[in-house]
């Protein structure tokens, strides 16, 4: 093990800023882009559900008709 | 009213999200276009780092005035507003105010992230923003005048430029001038003092210029 | 009441009419009528205060319309040639905010019932740009339902629209009439209708 | 073996193959950078000049490669919509743009990061960062040009224009190297030459490139099913999978 | 026809004078404006002056792109050059020129003037102008594509700058390059090939692309 | 000859019509019909070739329209809601420059006597910004007595023309398919044009 301690570990040799900075920036942006991507994909399904319902719907009406 | 018209041109915006969106990397390419034709020696670009971000800022403040009225004048809302029941100024005001936000805003917000691509120190980077919080606005009331005045004259955006620029001028000289001063160790203070005096003349002058010269532009 | 008095156009080099006189009561319908290019266009935005005449004045229930101002502004419609409609806003947006601009503030609710009333029922929420030219139109059209006021100025108003829509616009304005609207209009088509006053003002 | 191409070139069964292939390719980024990190941050000596600052091109390095590799491709997916008319490759492209201005914006941060420490400022420009900088451009062009336009055939032919001629761009400036004095390190991984730094620096550093080539990859096809569905809304396919999903 | 389309630009050009003028004006002001920003030292402009004149040619070229194929749009002209039975490269290649002859030619023949104002020395002068007459055709160029493009999308204006300026970049770097190394001493001879090659390339392909961007737009 | 063959037309997620079948021979006069928002204007835009069909094929002399290209331009002129007016320009620089456009170029004398004709005397140089609707549209109509084509394809030609120049439409297009030309064309207006073939398509 190349770390002594936690807080060694967190520091980086004086340049956890810059380290953690980066690394903490990517994870942030990996995780949001993977919430965006299923959100979109969520709000469309639930939309794609509504347009299914409201045809078939039409549909019904229409033979009954 | 006032509401309404600003909701209604935030509405307009947001539809086009990429409006909004490209003022501001207009503003952002523009500032990073200098060190392409300048050449990359880091005390050359911070000297010329707040005029190169001021300039930028009132570049993209007046490309995007072009679509202040413009489109309005084309579809005949204008018009529509013109004969409206309520106070022009107050329509004007609100136009300027929604082109503020849609255009001026963002600018302000990206600023500091420019400036620490040219180097600047921490407190030439507030002062930077801090005047151009102040100075936008200025910026997008002076710009409704000029968008009024050449109201459906084709080259209109060019010729807007020529009659707006000279105004903007005052104003890129202090917001500029206030950075260096403060780069320089100097009390940006006065500067932007002076900067918020123009916001307030202009406040209280511009939409009713504006209102006036649209009537002109419209007869 | 809406009068106008030796009114004179000069547009260029060109006068395009002068000494035209004409008065216009609660429930009147004046039908502008003339070739094209006789003025009509010219002589309806001197109306709305839009242009200037060469000569002459107008007024409004007594008083001359420029020193009025808004108070005339909150009883009259214009539609002109350009229909005023924002190729990027829905039908519903544009009309909710064509009519807060001539001054009245519709809720959703009421703006759908408007266009539902002009036959744009399953197009309030398409963008504008993507309508053909008649349900373009009948957007433009649709401020009439909910505008309130009295004296409509309408620029040919029947163009692009199909018979269907130019039935409704007769009825619609017949109604207005009824009401002691009174309604000043140009038009090539053929239309008829039924009015207290009908009178047409015939530029040469 | 023959594979019926042509059968996962229709949107409909790419969504149903992109499907079983989003698990595979999620799993491996997950592990690989599991891998990669613990080289990284507990195998990897401290480098003599750097200090620990370097740890930072584990994800610096492969967030660069990626932004450029996807670059590429996506042009290349984008032009072979255009070219032969096929809807998926076009749909492919548009998934491909927002995960390779992601990675860009991470090479440009983590490199800013590193730039501080080490040559004591955040952004020089110089040829390669300025090269990065225009990339992220390109990128946020290309979106912005498609979400600009309401009709997807005339956004996927317009933003396959843009991206096309934007490739022309890439070389040039990756060659203006010559007309300028760079500060930014060079190539240090060549076939040719030896590699410069120590064996499990550079492992840890290929395995996080493989990691972010999973997760694009795993992204990029969650993407593309979610750009299937919303063009082919209207099809008979996508109304039985709700039918399915009821 | 090619004939046909260059008359018809210049003589609509001609009718709003004003047109050419205000591009014109627009790079002599923001060339102008630098020294305001960045404060009067001979030296510090020295270096400036090529990066400066050269990203104020390239907005000001840039920056009147909206009117090459946007009114011809409106107006429905665009839908019968589609449908003439006359090629669309050549159409689109009479209208670039057009573009250059009234935008770019008005800035090269500027540009001298400009050079001194900043106190560049006689043979640098001299780089500038030619590099300008060479770079400034490329814009206009690349621009028509960009402008294709965009073609009836709104915010249009500031969308076409984000597309081309990337592509404006290489001609920028060459172009003020040029004028930098013939002000060092070295030759400008590699930096003026290359622009030529630039000028080369984009005559051949840059029509073909935006009239296939046109047919994409119109669809 | 010109020939549609089960044409369909998707705009957005509605489908305009389908199985739209037609031909055309020399001395045809197609007229579309249908209510606003029905599909015409996209129906010419597809025979121009400015559109394409979602499906079916479109036949210009047995041949399709998009392989013939320029040879099929050459045959066809297209007037749709736009006029293509150049407001800074004056009617006979827009007329000149408008067929040159078409393939035809005309000289300054030819250009007046079609404006002439068209009753645009003594305005043949004022910048068409000027002009009234009706004459803006007259210059645009001013192209079809010299562009010397086959194939006319006219999307409501007779907006904001006044009585006058309706009739004088009417003449042109009759002399036009007297001498073995064809139009296809849509209008909101009655108007009654003898052809040797006239054939209504009505879209729903
Ligand atoms: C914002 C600033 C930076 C940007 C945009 C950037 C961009 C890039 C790019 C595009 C690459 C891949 C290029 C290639 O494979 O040849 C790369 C690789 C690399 N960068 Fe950076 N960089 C930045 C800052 C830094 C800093 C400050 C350092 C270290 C002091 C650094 C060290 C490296 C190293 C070691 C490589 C790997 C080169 C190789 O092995 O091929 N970068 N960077
Ligand atoms: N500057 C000018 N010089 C000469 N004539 C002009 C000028 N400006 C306008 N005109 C003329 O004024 C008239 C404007 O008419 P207007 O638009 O009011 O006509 P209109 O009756 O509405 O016609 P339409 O039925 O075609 O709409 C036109 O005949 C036009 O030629
Ligand atoms: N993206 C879209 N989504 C839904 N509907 C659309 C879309 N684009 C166009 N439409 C519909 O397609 C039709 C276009 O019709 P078109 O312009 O061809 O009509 P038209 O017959 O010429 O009508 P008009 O008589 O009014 O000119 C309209 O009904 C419009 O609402
Ligand atoms: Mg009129
Ligand atoms: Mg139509």
């Amino acid at each position: 093990m190349i770390w002594a301690s936690m807080s060694d570990f967190l520091d980086m040799g004086g340049y956890g800023f810059y380290v953690w900075g980066s690394y903490l920036v990517a994870l942030v942006c990996i995780a949001g882009e993977i919430i965006l991507v299923f959100n979109r994909k969520r709000t469309l399904l639930r939309h794609l559900s509504l347009i299914h319902q409201s045809t078939k719907q039409e549909k019904r009406n229409e033979t009954a008709s | 009213m006032f509401l309404w018209i600003i909701q209604r041109d935030l509405l307009l915006a947001m539809r086009r999200r990429s409006d909004v969106l490209t003022t501001l990397f207009f503003f952002v390419i523009v500032v990073s276009l200098f060190p392409l034709g300048v050449g990359p020696e880091m005390n050359i670009l911070r000297t010329m780092a707040p005029g190169v971000v001021w300039v930028a800022a009132l570049l993209a403040s007046m490309l995007s005035l072009g679509r202040m009225f413009a489109s309005d004048h084309l579809d005949g809302t204008l018009e529509q507003m013109l004969i409206s029941p309520q106070s022009l100024s107050l329509l004007v005001m609100g136009k300027a105010l929604a082109h503020w936000l849609v255009t001026g805003v963002p600018l302000v917000l990206m600023a500091p992230v420019l400036g620490i691509q040219y180097d600047l120190p921490g407190d030439a980077l507030l002062v930077l923003t801090a005047s151009l919080l102040l100075g936008t606005p200025v910026l997008s009331l002076i710009g409704a005048i000029g968008a009024a005045l050449t109201l459906g004259l084709r080259g209109g955006g060019v010729l807007v430029s020529l009659l707006v620029l000279p105004l903007y001028i005052p104003v890129l000289i202090f917001g500029a001038g206030a950075v260096e001063a403060s780069a320089a160790g100097l009390g940006a203070g006065a500067h932007m003092s002076l900067l918020g005096a123009f916001l307030l003349a202009s406040l209280v002058l511009a939409p009713w210029t504006a209102a006036l010269s649209l009537r002109i532009s419209m007869e | 009441m809406l009068e106008g008095n030796n009114l004179e156009c000069v547009r260029g080099d060109r006068r395009l009419f002068r000494d035209v006189n004409f008065s216009l009561e609660a429930g009147g319908l004046m039908q502008v009528q003339g070739p094209n290019g006789s003025g009509k266009t010219s002589l309806l935005r001197m109306l709305c205060g839009l242009a200037t005449p060469a000569h002459g004045e107008i007024r409004w229930n007594g008083a001359e319309i420029r020193a009025l101002g808004d108070g005339y502004y909150a009883a009259m419609t214009y539609l002109g040639h350009l229909g005023g409609v924002k190729d990027d806003l829905t039908a519903i947006e544009n009309l909710r905010i064509s009519s807060a601009l001539g001054g009245v503030e519709i809720d959703e609710r009421k703006a759908h019932d408007a266009l539902q009333h002009m036959g744009l029922g399953g197009r309030e929420l398409l963008p504008a740009k993507v309508l053909s030219q008649g349900q373009r139109r009948r957007v433009t059209l649709a401020r009439l339902l909910v505008c309130g006021t009295v004296l409509w100025i309408l620029d040919e108003p029947l163009t692009a629209l199909d018979t269907a829509a130019v039935k409704l616009m007769q009825g619609l304005m017949e109604q207005h009439l009824e009401h002691g609207g009174m309604i000043v209009m140009t038009t090539h088509q053929e239309i008829e209708i039924t009015a207290v006053a009908t009178q047409r003002l015939q530029l040469a | 073996m023959a594979i019926n191409w042509f059968k996962y070139s229709s949107p409909a069964s790419f969504y149903f193959l992109a499907g079983k292939m989003i698990p595979l390719f999620s799993i491996a980024a997950i592990v690989l950078c599991a891998v990669g990190l613990y080289i990284g941050f507990f195998v990897a000596p401290t480098d003599f000049q750097q200090g620990e600052a370097y740890r930072i091109i584990f994800i610096h390095v492969p967030a660069a490669w990626m932004s450029m590799f996807l670059y590429v491709i996506m042009a290349m997916w984008a032009g072979i919509g255009l070219a032969f008319n096929t809807r998926l490759s076009s749909m492919i492209a548009t998934a491909i743009a927002p995960t390779g201005a992601m990675f860009t914006f991470l090479a440009l941060w983590t490199g800013a990061l590193w730039g501080k420490p080490m040559w004591g400022t955040w952004w020089v420009w110089d040829a390669r960062l300025t090269s990065e900088l225009i990339l992220l451009f390109l990128y946020i062009g290309f979106m912005s040009l498609q979400a600009a336009i309401d009709d997807p055939r005339r956004a996927d032919k317009a933003g396959a224009m843009i991206a096309l001629v934007g490739v022309v761009n890439i070389p040039i400036i990756y060659f203006s190297v010559k007309w300028w004095n760079t500060l930014h390190q060079g190539a240090s991984v060549s076939i040719t030459q030896s590699p410069k730094m120590a064996t499990t620096m550079l492992t840890g550093m290929l395995i996080m490139s493989l990691a972010c080539w999973m997760y694009a990859i795993a992204v990029v096809l969650i993407r593309t099913r979610a750009v299937i569905l919303e063009r082919e809304r209207h099809t008979a396919w996508v109304g039985e999978l709700q039918g399915a999903a009821r």
